[in-house]
């Protein structure tokens, strides 16, 4: 424990002579028992990572329990799926994990067939007999996709595996009714051939599901943890990942440490350019020069110990970051100015002086505001109704709320698929596109749909969240939207009472975002697949059988240029109808102190604080 | 009206006004409530609060910025949107469409303008090629011109608007490029508003209450004095969010009723507990037996005789009241359970924290919200404590 | 005594029942099942939702099981939001991180203070004690968000900067006595400077009034010096209002201080309470609510007595 | 003014006793004190103990004792300011502990009191005329058009100036306060007062000066006073009989005539001794109380004053002496004073 605050630095004691008395009688004073400890610090020095967590932190390390994308980073370090993705290579390409090898896939593509290591031992953890971690098995994994099933678990992820493996959602159906829920229980479409090896047959082929493996909501996870900890289980997790879970301070701060008895996993080696002299990958050469490969061929993980500290608020943790007490950082947009030249988005002098540089991601983001297509004004699909809502796009200025609220740097695209997944727009913008602002055009279409300079139309209710910025954008949108005479009633609500109303479909209006899961636009697309209505994902209640029968289609294919068409039409679909306006993503900018190496930021998987370590320069 | 004129006649009150600072401190609320009373007749409207008047965070008192910024000023606002306007097939619509602040573009033709637009992207693309403007002296000139370009595009301001452009720039926009000024007045208003109504139903019910409670005692006092107790176990802070966050139908709309709610709970026990206090205190006075022997009846003695004698310590109280709802708007604002839709000094405080103020040096929405809201406070404190010199000098 | 005791927690019972069913009625307002679900829940697992959290029982009942609990010390209900952890859990957890700062702050501004103040009473009128109290008053019209804003900002970060190494922490908690200074000190010092205006105010118009009195007149025409006079005579009699003071906020100590702990990223009691009524983590709200009103109603009484310990003329009845 | 009064009421009073004014049976007021688990009454102060009396129409009956014996709280008793724990007060033979409040409020107007302390007896927010208007409205003692007149001839009547009409209390000396208290008392035009120690507050100049004020007007308005004071002096100029008090009881009530030469319970003469005396014939009788005054939770059992008592015996301690009738209106409660 005393070996994680700054005091540990070695240069402390050494330095305070260079500075004033009246400094130096300042650290003194404060600092004295903090001075006692430096000494046995000195002699070995363990390799502790100093990372940030934008938000008060996840509330369960319990995989099923989670859905966000830091429940993902938490449980990234204690847990590992079957799957998981090639840290350095993009585009994304995903690798076995705990698995020999790929699955192997059926002809019909509809049953896979893996073969798991034999060397993955769990954690050593007083839930297993003499606390020895032991050997993880076939079982193991089925239990851990059953844990999805189990209302009890209060599983988050049901959905990944709705519809997907053969009997699945008839055992879950029977065993949540049953009294007991029973894990011994066989499942169709999960058949284990021996310890090491089993199969999973799909009901259709869908090509979501090798994705879904390598998410932390599937992670593998012994029953002996679950029934020796019970409740206390979300707090104590016990898997196969590289740490080991020391402490949690909640909403403060958690700590890991290196887990003794990972399996032997090297650095991934330095491809090599390929034989015609182009990289192996995207970003290669940057990867080379960063010396991304100087570490390859060591043992994982190469900290010893990773502390996570949780910041609620932005300006603690720019200004730690800036102190260098945390080895990199977001940029908050609001300190987008202050690191950068935003004329051309680089980092200024005065941040590389401090050795910092960064790395601009622009995230699989879709931040939209989408209408209920079942109300009777704003939805529908008819002609009037649908030019209703392209009138009410038409007033929309993203571009004013990129500025005012991002600093600029958003990316604004048409469509529901962001920048970098098949179907995205060429040049972000489609031709028959209703992006505003352009309040002639949209005054035309309010008129010709009945409702001239507004006449005659109800309020608009917009539901968005409690935060200061998104009813600052409202207010924006509000002011735009009396331009054409639409009045707008905003709405800010908690999350809770916001998710309870698109339940109940009473949402006219509302702004969320949706972050992919995994890099396939099919992703975003089932958003507005009819079957999915409310309360599942499809928020917008959106139910067009033409639609439908495309997403059918496109979800059990390979990608293909004939699917890239479907999903461009699909898309085009989606524009034209304007169940949805939008929509920007984000681009995050990472800012990484020179001591951390190897740091490839990612915010779609969270495998890599094994890759990382720290140096001082 | 006369029994109002007599209090204000009395010694007391001439002491309060022989007290120089005091009487400095009720000449600046003068000031803020006659601003007040001028953005409630409609002198700010907060459509004017939200409108985008300039740049992002520019700097009050119209300070130099650095090269970088002046780049960020010339091409982000106003360039666009000509460009943008232009580019419409309804071009003179689109044009006369084109506002920022009292700002409107010049009335050349469209060639004109496309000209001194084209210059402005020259020169902009010319500055691109520079790393760093901030260090890059030679780009100055480069850099001057393309101000000059997009000055062109502006019709020039005569009059009142721009006086009002000037106004609104004075201690420079917020993050949104608002008026700071602008806003910093307009939440005169509402702290004054919320100060007020908080206050003046606080000290009413508190006043009622505790001279029942002191007055009639039995019951009544029990009954009181159980409720209060109540109310003021209830650590404060989850009093009002939970209060707040009950009572809020969360449209943003300007109804101040959740913060009058949540403080109106629990504001009014001080003064409850103060005033009780007191009426046991003026109940063993003779003139109160007096008036017992008189045969007046118990209501007749509390209000004519009990409650005016407790007046010097509604007023102290109010004035503290005053004080605490608007500080405590503040905080309830910066937790996201009170003002909404409008400016106040909380959210404004709120703003400048969120968007990187304080940490990017850039103090003017932080500083105008604290130093208008110091001065009120300030000035209300001063007059309390004149207050309790003049009324209740034994007052701890 | 005894008897007083007893009889004031007995009078003290109806107000603590009002107080858990004004908070649970509160609460009760808002519906957190939808919030912990996430959006894909449907009809059944709502009503499921409802069932397990216990949100369909009759409303007595849930108040009964609730009264219960807190008789019983049972805080062993699971928080909603953090799913294995009980609120008794959470309460020992949270309670001494608030009371390392609060304790500390406390005594500071009541020491601090109280020489303040009677270095202005003692000076009555004269240069100083206005140069005092103005600055007291200055020091309280400005609100607290601004110090924590620029106190994080100015005292942290800057004087880290200026100093070539952090000597406050920016953000963050650690437990234990030697890292006390470095991550408390600061958010000690912020809630200091921010309330010892209130403080000096108060103590110093105690000690007015004690000054004013006959026995000071009395001492002092018997020779005693002033500093005498103002350290055993006038401090002594001052106590009773000081206590009150101070035992009047102790239970406050508790709550700890939101806006502090979010900013400082202390996980105390107010970051907790906080977001657990953000989510609507019912148990973790009520029951601490409960156990802050229990300590409230506990220290209006011990201030009753210490009363009747230090002044002779109070006697308890 | 007063000369032309004093003039018209000068007539000796008629030869046979005008029927009792006031009388005061058996009236007793314990204030209790609370304690124990429950807050129940665990001890009772005897404030007032089995009183009875009689004042005559037109008469002033003072009562004397020392501060704590009960003497206010026996005239807050009778103008029922405090509830009697029991006995009756009758006023010209109505009970009025058995009338509704309502009918009380309307009686007061018969009866009225005149406070202690002048600070505080007057409303700090009323001036003069406020005060006085607000009384003769409650009881409408005149026409409405005739309510200004009639504060001026009661403003004139108690000697204050009429330009002190719009005056605030604060504004006014401590006797000229007195003389608004007196005003308001007999605003309503009351037949019984009750002067609850009236000058004990005021210097000892202005107190001849009220106190003169007070005599005027009972010839003139033929007033019934009870007059509660600690001053012997005081009673014994201004009262026609006395009722000396102590621990709650009635030692002795005499009429106030040669009161040295009557006085013959041993409290009184302690009284009577412990005031300086201008006669020269009484010097030499100096009596100085030992003893303490008993807790008034706890009295003795026998005579309350046996404590302090100089010629108590062994019966003192056990019986309460009875309160015998010596003949001429006067009594006495002590063993050791012989019926004559």
């Amino acid at each position: 424990m005393k070996l994680d605050c700054w005091r540990t630095e070695p240069h402390v004691p050494l330095r305070c002579l260079r500075h004033s008395f009246l400094q130096t009688f300042l650290i003194c004073l404060l600092l004295v028992p903090g001075l006692l400890e430096c000494k046995q610090v000195m002699a070995d020095q363990p390799i502790v990572l100093r990372l940030p967590m934008p938000t008060a932190g996840p509330n369960s390390l319990d995989p099923v329990r989670g859905s966000s994308q830091y429940d993902n980073i938490a449980c990234g370090y204690v847990y590992e799926s079957l799957l998981e993705y090639e840290y350095l290579k993009r585009p994304f390409e995903l690798k076995p994990c705990l698995l020999e090898s790929m699955p192997e896939v059926s002809e019909d593509g509809k049953t896979f067939r893996f073969k798991l290591r034999e060397d993955i031992y769990f954690h050593d953890d007083p839930c297993f007999p003499d606390g020895k971690g032991r050997r993880l098995v076939t079982d193991d994994v089925f239990y851990s996709l059953k844990r999805m099933a189990d209302n009890g678990n209060q599983p988050k992820a049901w959905w990944l595996m709705k519809d997907t493996i053969v009997g699945f959602d008839d055992y879950r159906e029977q065993q949540n009714a049953a009294e007991d829920f029973d894990y011994d229980a066989p499942v169709e479409g999960m058949v284990k051939i021996s310890d090491y090896e089993f199969e999973i047959v799909l009901a259709q082929p869908f090509y979501r599901f090798i994705y879904t493996l390598a998410m932390f909501q599937t992670a593998v996870l012994p029953h002996e943890a679950v029934d020796y900890y019970k409740e206390k289980f979300s707090k104590h997790p016990v898997g196969t990942g590289p740490f080991l879970m020391q402490r949690w301070d909640f909403g403060a701060k958690l700590v890991f440490v290196r887990n003794p008895s990972y399996r032997t996993m090297l650095y991934p080696a330095d491809p090599g350019l390929n034989k015609d002299g182009s990289a192996p990958y995207t970003g290669y050469k940057e990867d080379v020069e960063l010396g991304f490969y100087k570490d390859a061929g060591k043992r994982l993980p190469l900290a010893d110990k990773v502390i996570l500290t949780m910041f609620a608020e932005n300006q603690p943790m720019w200004l730690k970051f800036l102190n260098r007490e945390l080895d990199y950082s977001r940029v908050p947009a609001e300190n987008f100015p202050q690191a950068f030249i935003k004329r051309r988005q680089k980092l200024r002098q005065s941040f590389k002086d401090m050795g910092i540089r960064a790395v601009p991601l622009p995230l699989l983001d879709f931040i939209y505001n989408g209408f209920n297509m079942e109300d009777p004004v704003f939805g529908g699909y008819d002609d009037k109704s649908k030019w209703l809502r392209q009138a009410i796009s038409l007033t929309y200025d993203l571009e004013e709320i990129n500025q005012a609220h991002y600093q600029g740097i958003n990316l604004i695209y048409d469509g529901p698929i962001p920048n970098g997944m098949d179907g995205h727009p060429e040049g972000h913008q489609v031709a028959n596109n209703y992006r505003g602002p352009n309040i002639p055009r949209a005054k035309k279409l309010l008129a010709k749909a009945g409702y001239p300079d507004g006449k005659g139309l109800p309020e608009l209710v917009f539901y968005t969240s409690r935060q200061p910025a998104s009813v600052e954008m409202a207010m924006m949108s509000k002011r735009n939207m009396a331009k054409i005479g639409v009045k707008m009633d905003v709405r800010s609500v908690d999350f809770a009472t916001l998710s309870e109303n698109l339940r109940k479909k009473t949402c006219p209006f509302f702004g969320l975002a949706w972050g992919s899961d995994y890099p396939d636009a099919e992703n975003n697309l089932q958003l507005f697949y009819g079957p999915f209505k409310s309360p599942m994902s499809n928020n917008f209640n959106y139910d067009r059988a033409e639609y439908n029968e495309l997403y059918e289609k496109v979800r059990v294919m390979q990608p293909s240029p004939e699917r890239s068409a479907m999903y461009a039409k699909m898309r085009d679909m989606i524009i034209e109808d304007v169940p949805v306006i939008g929509a920007m993503a984000r681009t995050r900018f990472y800012l990484i102190h020179s001591r951390l190496k190897n740091f490839k930021p990612e915010e779609t998987f969270s495998n890599w604080p094994k890759y990382l370590t720290v140096q001082e320069p | 009206m006369s029994m109002t004129d007599r209090f204000f006649k009395t010694r007391e009150f001439r002491k309060l006004f022989r007290n120089k600072s005091a009487v400095i401190a009720m000449l600046v609320i003068a000031a803020y409530l006659f601003t007040a009373l001028f953005v409630m007749c409609g002198g700010i409207t907060r459509e004017t609060c939200d409108t985008v008047v300039g740049q992002n965070k520019m700097p009050g008192f119209f300070i130099q910025q650095t090269p970088e910024q002046r780049y960020e000023n010339a091409t982000s606002k106003f360039l666009p949107m000509v460009q943008r306007a232009l580019s419409r097939a309804d071009q003179t619509a689109a044009l006369a469409d084109v506002r920022l602040g009292q700002e409107r573009v010049v009335n050349k033709s469209a060639a004109q303008l496309q000209a001194i637009i084209d210059r402005a992207i020259e020169l902009k693309n010319e500055l691109n090629q520079s790393e760093d403007l901030d260090a890059d002296s030679a780009r100055l000139p480069q850099l001057k011109a393309l101000e000059d370009q997009v000055a062109m595009l502006k019709a020039p301001l005569t009059g009142w608007s721009r006086l009002m452009q000037n106004a609104s720039l004075v201690l420079g926009t917020d993050a949104q490029g608002r008026s700071i000024f602008l806003r910093g007045l307009y939440s005169i208003k509402i702290a004054i508003q919320i100060g007020l109504v908080t206050a003046a139903f606080c000290v009413l019910l508190g006043a009622l209450l505790g001279a029942a409670a002191g007055y009639f005692g039995g019951w009544v006092d029990h009954g009181i004095v159980w409720v209060y107790t109540t109310f003021s176990s209830i650590p404060n802070l989850v009093l009002l969010v939970v209060l707040s966050y009950a009572f809020t139908d969360s449209e943003v709309k300007d109804t101040l009723l959740p913060v009058y709610i949540a403080f109106g709970a629990t504001f009014w026990i001080g003064t409850c507990r103060v005033i009780r206090g007191e009426t046991l205190k003026l109940k063993r006075m003779e003139y109160i037996q007096a008036a017992q022997t008189a045969g007046f009846s118990p209501f007749y003695i509390l209000v004519r005789h009990v409650i005016p004698n407790t007046a010097h310590l509604m007023l102290i109280n109010f004035s503290l009241l005053l004080i605490g709802a608007i500080k405590s708007e503040v905080i309830l604002s910066f937790l996201g359970f009170g003002v909404k839709g409008q400016p106040s000094w909380g959210i404004m405080i709120r703003d400048a924290g969120n968007n990187g103020d304080v940490v990017s040096g850039f103090f003017w929405e932080i500083g105008t919200a604290t130093a208008l809201m110091f001065a009120l406070v300030l000035a209300f404190n001063i007059l309390s404590d004149a207050l309790q010199d003049a009324f209740d000098p034994k007052h701890v | 005594m005894f008897a007083y005791i007893i009889r004031k927690l007995v009078y003290n019972i109806p107000v603590y029942l009002a107080i858990v069913l004004l908070v649970m009625i509160l609460l009760r307002q808002r519906d957190p099942v939808a919030g912990l679900l996430g959006k894909n829940a449907d009809a059944k697992d709502y009503a499921a939702k409802k069932q397990e959290l216990g949100l369909n029982r009759p409303f007595l009942i849930q108040y009964g099981d609730l009264l219960r609990s807190i008789f019983t010390f049972q805080f062993d209900e699971e928080s909603w939001t953090q799913p294995g952890v009980t609120v008794g859990e959470k309460l020992v957890e949270a309670v001494p991180r608030s009371l390392a700062l609060t304790v500390p702050a406390l005594v500071l501004t009541s020491l601090i203070s109280i020489v303040v103040a009677m270095i202005s009473a003692f000076n009555r009128g004269r240069f100083l004690d206005k140069l005092l109290v103005f600055l007291a008053v200055l020091g309280m019209s400005i609100s607290f968000l601004v110090y924590i804003i620029f106190g994080q900002y100015f005292g942290a970060y800057q004087l880290s900067q200026w100093l070539g190494r952090p000597v406050f922490s920016i953000h963050g908690y650690e437990p234990g006595l030697v890292n006390w200074a470095y991550y408390m000190l600061l958010p000690v010092l912020i809630s200091v400077i921010v309330s010892m205006g209130y403080d000096t105010r108060f103590y110093r118009a105690v000690m007015v009034e004690e000054t004013q009195r006959d026995y000071i007149t009395t001492a002092r025409a018997k020779g005693a010096t002033r500093g005498k006079v103002m350290f055993v005579h006038m401090l002594r009699n001052a106590m009773i209002p000081i206590i009150t003071r101070i035992m009047i906020t102790l239970p406050f100590l508790v709550t700890g201080s939101i806006l502090l702990e979010q900013f400082f990223g202390i996980p105390g009691m107010g970051y907790v309470l906080l977001s657990a009524i953000r989510n609507n983590d019912f148990p973790v709200v009520e029951t601490f609510t409960a156990v802050f009103a229990g300590l409230f109603i506990l220290s209006i009484i011990a201030t009753d007595i210490l009363y009747a310990l230090f002044d002779p003329r109070v006697r308890l009845q | 003014m007063s000369n032309q009064s004093a003039a018209t009421q000068s007539s000796p009073p008629p030869a046979e006793a005008p029927a009792p004014m006031v009388r005061v049976q058996n009236l007793v007021k314990h204030f209790p004190k609370r304690g124990g688990i429950l807050n129940q009454v665990i001890a009772k102060v005897h404030a007032v103990n089995d009183v009875s009396f009689q004042i005559r129409k037109g008469q002033t009956m003072g009562v004397v004792g020392e501060s704590g014996c009960g003497k206010s709280t026996l005239g807050k008793c009778v103008i029922r300011l405090h509830e009697p724990t029991s006995g009756k007060v009758f006023i010209e033979g109505t009970d009025i502990g058995s009338i509704s409040s309502h009918a009380l409020r309307k009686i007061r107007s018969r009866m009225q009191m005149i406070f202690q302390d002048p600070n505080s007896s007057l409303n700090p927010r009323m001036t003069v005329e406020a005060t006085l208007r607000e009384v003769i409205k409650l009881h409408q003692v005149v026409p409405a058009g005739e309510v200004d007149a009639k504060i001026n001839t009661l403003m004139t009547k108690v000697g204050l100036r009429l330009d002190d009409r719009k005056k605030y209390p604060h504004e006014f000396s401590g006797g000229q306060k007195q003389r608004v208290g007196i005003a308001r008392a007999l605003a309503v035009n009351p037949e019984f007062i009750i002067a609850d120690e009236p000058v004990s507050a005021l210097d000892v100049s202005i107190q001849a000066q009220v106190l003169n004020l007070l005599m005027d007007l009972k010839e003139e308005l033929g007033l019934t006073i009870l007059f509660v004071s600690h001053d012997l002096k005081v009673i014994d100029h201004f009262c026609d009989s006395m009722l000396v008090m102590y621990l709650g009881n009635i030692m002795e009530e005499m009429p106030c005539e040669d009161i040295h030469a009557h006085a013959k319970h041993p409290y009184t003469r302690a009284l009577l001794a412990s005031n300086p005396v201008m006669d020269p014939d009484h010097r030499a009788e100096l009596t100085v109380l030992e003893g303490e005054v008993p807790s008034p939770y706890d009295p003795p059992a026998g005579c309350p004053f046996v404590t302090r008592c100089p010629i108590k015996t062994a019966r003192c301690e056990q019986e309460n002496p009875p309160l015998l009738d010596h003949g001429n209106g006067h009594r006495v409660a002590c063993w050791e004073v012989k019926l004559q």
